[in-house]
């Protein structure tokens, strides 16, 4: 088992939640079988009185999960490779987890992170009404969420249990070993450079336009918001492919060192955190683009609340993607300038 | 500077000045030992870190079924030379002995050369039958004189100490001339206890340990310089684990105290039953709250923060470290490191600050939302 | 001529400000502490551990199988320290034990 | 703009000893509206001041509506019934001051959410026990005062934010004739700018009401009208 006061302070914050949100769950399970707003008897009523405990608890619940995910990600990147030998990054930490423990890790937590994005703006979607007239789907959203965090909970108890640390990992080689030739290293799934800075170049163009015109226009347009998320889901994984195997070169200043966890390092100047926290708010802010609206849809001022909110997530996806160019693109620039030449020739 | 609901939310602590006055005095030692019990391992942790990369990039034993063996001196020197991106190899002779008070560290000094830093107060390395000494190590015998018993006994005279700052390092450790070392030890004559590895780059530590394995012709085990420092670290870290479970149901036991004092407090809860009925709202309320305990907790954190600063990093630091360690003759040189008291840091707001918070909020939260005319209820049985 | 206060208002900001003084005092404290980080005591700890090619810290007094906690396995080494009691070791020891050889409270088993 | 409340098949019971539920407000019906003053007596234990914190927004009906210009605000979420309760100024029977608190501050406490200066809700609040001729208590603890004075006390502090919706409990209980004459006035006051006021109290004191009203009458759960 893995010791460390960092880990308890993660896995309080979610056992916290976990309680907070199996208090909300019974509420919102009666809410979700006899919610009936045309009626004004005592059962409804005690309904809508109790429906405002949950939006309460579920809003506490949200903030400590995203409080005990930095917590996890800062441990895993900058904490926890300390304790165990040969560990130099994250990497390291999740080589001791084992691969499969870590991927289900990261997963399990990204999943709840979405799905509680969803709730919480869709809550706050709801508050902002007299009426409430949102409650019955938060309150189905809501039943889901229980079962993730036990999930998460589970996954993070078992990832950290499985690490020996006293066994020693090498972290270096699983970066170098993922490929076994130096042309297998210069491509990604079989395809070029190339091809990939290209896709990301037009993906990059499309979805700064998508959202673009999601912030600029007054009226409603569906199929906009459609290829925004087709765009975001294209640009999300090829973003992070090209970060990882061709733009942290000139942050790394070595080739074919392909490790995700090193940006977050004090010696690449923490630039994980800006590049990972962009592609983070652009996954949940295009979700939420996407979502909000169709979940919303029943009623018209409430679903007006929505397209506003849709074009707050616009901009944010906006400034968030310039963030990450910049961090991502900048050092290849100055290195190009510097050099006169790309670093892969 | 400050706006009319905070000087309000102080206005509502000098109603019961005391109690928020004993709240703050005990949160702020709360603080200073809970933080002290996290912040001077993983100072000295930090410390251990920081001077570890100075130590020799591999050390080279020689292993048998029954345990490490002595190395050959001229054919292991010889043997690591050999392997590319070894930069240089030092055999060390070194062993345990016991000494007037308990076992030492001997160490034979071999180098032809002191560093200008050490060359002051060591004006010479230790001839036959002389000794230099650690911080650490007293010399009972008015003449300055060191009985120690290995493979032999044998006094030597004491001619100088090793500088205080070293004591990290150095405290319980006493150079001898090599022959000298080896006699006591019992090593044979051409043999050393093991080799000291340093590599052309760091990354290279562990990719050029089955070249070194292989390059000798029997058994050999190496240490990596990260391994090492992953060993302490691991100690420190679930050390400081330990210390944090078994504070936990202090913490709690504080939370509750001051979740009771807090219903009481303020939590005559039909006062805030009156304000929600005189158009305070619920974040009203809330930010009330939030300002009041902040107004306790915050010079509190700060001032807990900074006792346990002193008696870390500051002239408390001997007291402490003699407390912890014993080190009554050391007072240890403790570096900060900005990731290392930025954890800790978090981990006393994780452990300390956020269930002292939550638990003074979650009264006030309680009845924010409860029922205003049950709050007022409660008044009227009062 | 002195106002007539008909509520503490006025004292409350003035206890604020005192608390805000308190705090900003704090924070200069701990600031100056944290400035002085003895980097000459770094230095010429590295110097000595470079010189000597020493490996292993003295937080732990010697003798103790934590003092060279890379040498313990695959088994504490005796042949280096033949001639020493065998240590009952303990974790009370550690921490109650001290550093200073001389007060060290090491038990043997013979 | 008119304003009106109005209770729509409004029912409150408390749950009392063995689990049993005691009906208080059975199924009323009725509009208050604005510039009147409105008079609701009734027997002890009828209901009077359970049926006033309702339509404060105080607690919640077991079953109905309250309905303010067209608007279910009984039925509103915490946070919009919390902005609905600053457009009401609220006197209780029992005055319910804070204690450790002095009579200006008592009254300074709707003021002090609002976002107004330190200055401007103690000048307001200076205003406001003037107008209830008790300045000369402004630095006294709320605790050392008489009972007369509390409810003085407590009505200037309903009247500080000039609410437009007033709801008065028994407001003059323990003052003398004189002192009673006054607040009413400064109630019927109220009325001239509109506000909706209603004052639950004895029968004993429709004889002596320095203006027409509308009154009411609570008993076994059901609220009647009586003549103007």
């Amino acid at each position: 088992m893995f010791w460390h006061p960092l880990l308890l302070a993660i896995i309080s914050a979610q056992i916290v939640a976990l309680l907070l949100l199996l208090a909300g769950s019974l509420t919102s399970l009666n809410t979700a079988l006899h919610w009936q707003p045309l009626s004004a008897d005592s059962r409804q009523l005690s309904l809508e009185a109790r429906a405002e405990g949950v939006s309460i608890q579920g809003r506490a619940a949200f903030w400590l999960s995203v409080f005990s995910a930095v917590l996890l990600v800062f441990g895993i990147t900058n904490i926890f490779a300390e304790d165990i030998p040969g560990a130099m990054c994250g990497t390291g930490v999740c080589q001791a987890m084992s691969p499969r423990g870590s991927t289900q890790l990261l997963l399990y937590t990204g999943l709840l992170l979405l799905l509680m994005q969803l709730w919480h703006e869709m809550d706050k979607l709801n508050r902002m009404l007299v009426e409430m007239p949102l409650t019955d789907i938060t309150a189905r959203l809501f039943l889901v969420i229980p079962a993730v965090a036990v999930l998460t909970l589970k996954q993070t108890y078992a990832s950290f249990a499985g690490i020996r640390p006293h066994q020693p990992v090498d972290c270096c080689a699983v970066v170098y070993d993922q490929f076994t030739t130096l042309k297998h290293a210069k491509s990604i799934l079989g395809l070029g450079d190339a091809f990939w800075i290209s896709a990301f170049i037009v993906l990059s163009l499309a979805l700064f336009s998508l959202s673009v015109a999601l912030r600029t226009s007054m009226v409603d347009r569906p199929g906009i918001r459609g290829l925004h998320a087709i765009i975001s889901c294209l640009w999300l994984p090829v973003a992070s492919l090209t970060l990882v195997n061709i733009f942290s070169a000139y942050h790394y200043e070595v080739l074919h060192h392909h490790c995700p966890w090193c940006l977050f390092l004090p010696e690449h100047r923490l630039v994980g955190y800006p590049l990972y926290g962009a592609l983070y708010v652009i996954g949940m802010e295009g979700f939420t683009l996407f979502m909000l609206p169709r979940l919303a849809n029943q009623d018209i001022t409430v679903y007006k609340k929505a397209l506003d909110r849709c074009r707050r997530a616009a901009n944010r996806i906006t400034f968030a993607q310039l963030l990450f160019l910049i961090i991502a693109i900048l050092p290849a620039i100055v290195w190009r300038l510097h050099y006169g030449v790309w670093m892969s020739g | 500077m400050f706006n009319t609901l905070q000087i309000w939310a102080f206005r509502d602590i000098l109603r019961r000045p005391f109690e928020s006055l004993l709240l703050a005095v005990t949160l702020t030692f709360a603080i200073a030992t809970v933080g002290t019990l996290l912040l001077f391992p993983r100072a000295v942790y930090d410390t251990l870190t920081v001077v570890l990369k100075a130590t020799p990039s591999i050390i080279l034993r020689q292993v048998d079924p029954t345990g490490w063996r002595p190395l050959p001196i001229r054919e292991s020197v010889q043997a690591a030379t050999s392997v590319i991106g070894v930069v240089s190899v030092r055999p060390r002779i070194w062993g345990m002995v016991n000494g007037p008070d308990g076992p030492l560290t001997v160490m034979g000094v071999q180098q032809e050369g002191l560093p200008e830093i050490l060359a002051d107060p060591l004006t010479r390395l230790p001839a036959k039958g002389q000794a230099i000494v650690g911080w650490g190590i007293a010399s009972h015998d008015p003449a300055g004189t060191l009985p120690l018993e290995g493979a032999i006994r044998q006094t030597y005279q004491v001619i100088h100490r090793l500088p205080e700052q070293t004591s990290m390092f150095t405290h319980d450790l006493v150079l001898l001339n090599p022959l000298d070392a080896q006699q006591l030890i019992g090593l044979p004559q051409g043999y050393a206890s093991d080799l000291a590895i340093d590599v052309f780059h760091e990354d290279e530590q562990d990719a050029i340990l089955s070249d070194l394995t292989a390059a000798f012709p029997w058994p050999v085990r190496c240490v990596t310089r990260r391994q090492s420092a992953g060993i302490y670290a691991g100690g420190f870290n679930r050390g400081r684990a330990l210390g944090a479970i078994t504070m936990i149901p202090a913490v709690l036991a504080m939370c509750l105290l001051v979740a009771v004092n807090t219903r009481k407090s303020m939590g005559r809860q039909s006062d805030l039953g009156i304000m929600k009925a005189m158009g305070w709202t619920t974040g009203d309320i809330i930010r009330l709250h939030l300002y009041r305990d902040l107004f306790v907790c915050l010079p509190s954190v700060a001032l807990g923060s900074c006792l346990c600063f002193f008696l870390v990093y500051g002239p408390g630091a001997d007291g402490l470290a003699g407390f912890f360690l014993g080190w009554d003759t050391l007072p240890p040189r403790l570096y900060l490191e900005t990731k290392g008291a930025v954890t800790v840091l978090l981990e006393v707001a994780g452990v300390m600050v956020a269930p002292v918070m939550a638990s003074a909020l979650l009264p006030a939260l309680k009845a924010a939302t409860a029922d205003v005319h049950e709050l007022i209820e409660g008044a009227g049985r009062r | 001529m002195m106002q007539v206060t008909y509520d503490r208002l006025d004292k409350a900001g003035y206890g604020l400000w005192a608390i805000t003084l308190v705090t900003v005092l704090a924070c200069v404290v701990i600031t100056l502490l944290s400035l002085d980080t003895c980097r000459d005591a770094r230095q010429i700890t590295q110097r000595a551990i470079q010189t000597l090619a020493l490996t292993t810290p003295t937080i732990i007094p010697s003798g103790r199988a934590l003092r060279n906690a890379d040498t313990v396995k695959p088994a504490i080494d005796l042949r280096h320290s033949p001639h020493l009691p065998l240590i009952h070791f303990s974790p009370e020891d550690l921490v109650i034990s001290s550093l200073k050889p001389e007060t060290g409270d090491i038990r043997s088993n013979d | 703009m008119n304003s009106k409340i109005t209770c729509r098949n409004l029912s409150v019971a408390f749950s009392g000893e063995n689990s049993r539920t005691r009906s208080v407000l059975d199924n009323i019906n009725v509009t208050f509206p604005a510039g009147k003053m409105n008079i609701i007596t009734g027997p002890i234990g009828a209901g009077k001041s359970t049926l006033l914190h309702t339509m404060a927004g105080l607690t919640r009906p077991t079953s109905g509506e309250v309905v303010v210009n067209d608007q279910a605000v009984s039925r509103w979420s915490g946070a919009h019934r919390d902005q609905w309760r600053r457009q009401a100024g609220i006197i209780f029977q029992h005055c319910h001051l804070l204690h450790e608190l002095t009579v200006l501050e008592n009254i300074m406490l709707p003021l002090i959410p609002l976002g107004h200066t330190v200055s401007h809700c103690r000048s307001q609040s200076i205003a406001a026990l003037k107008q209830v001729a008790l300045f000369h208590h402004a630095g006294r603890l709320a605790n050392s005062l008489s009972g007369g004075e509390r409810q003085k006390t407590a009505i200037a502090r309903a009247l500080v934010t000039q609410p437009h919706f007033i709801f008065a409990d028994e407001p003059t209980a323990h003052m003398d004739a004189e002192n009673s004459r006054q607040m009413m006035e400064l109630l019927y006051h109220c009325t001239g700018r509109n506000a909706v006021v209603i004052v639950a109290t004895h029968e004993s004191i429709l004889n002596r009401l320095p203006g027409p009203a509308l009154c009411y009458r609570l008993e076994n759960g059901a609220l009647n009208h009586l003549t103007d």
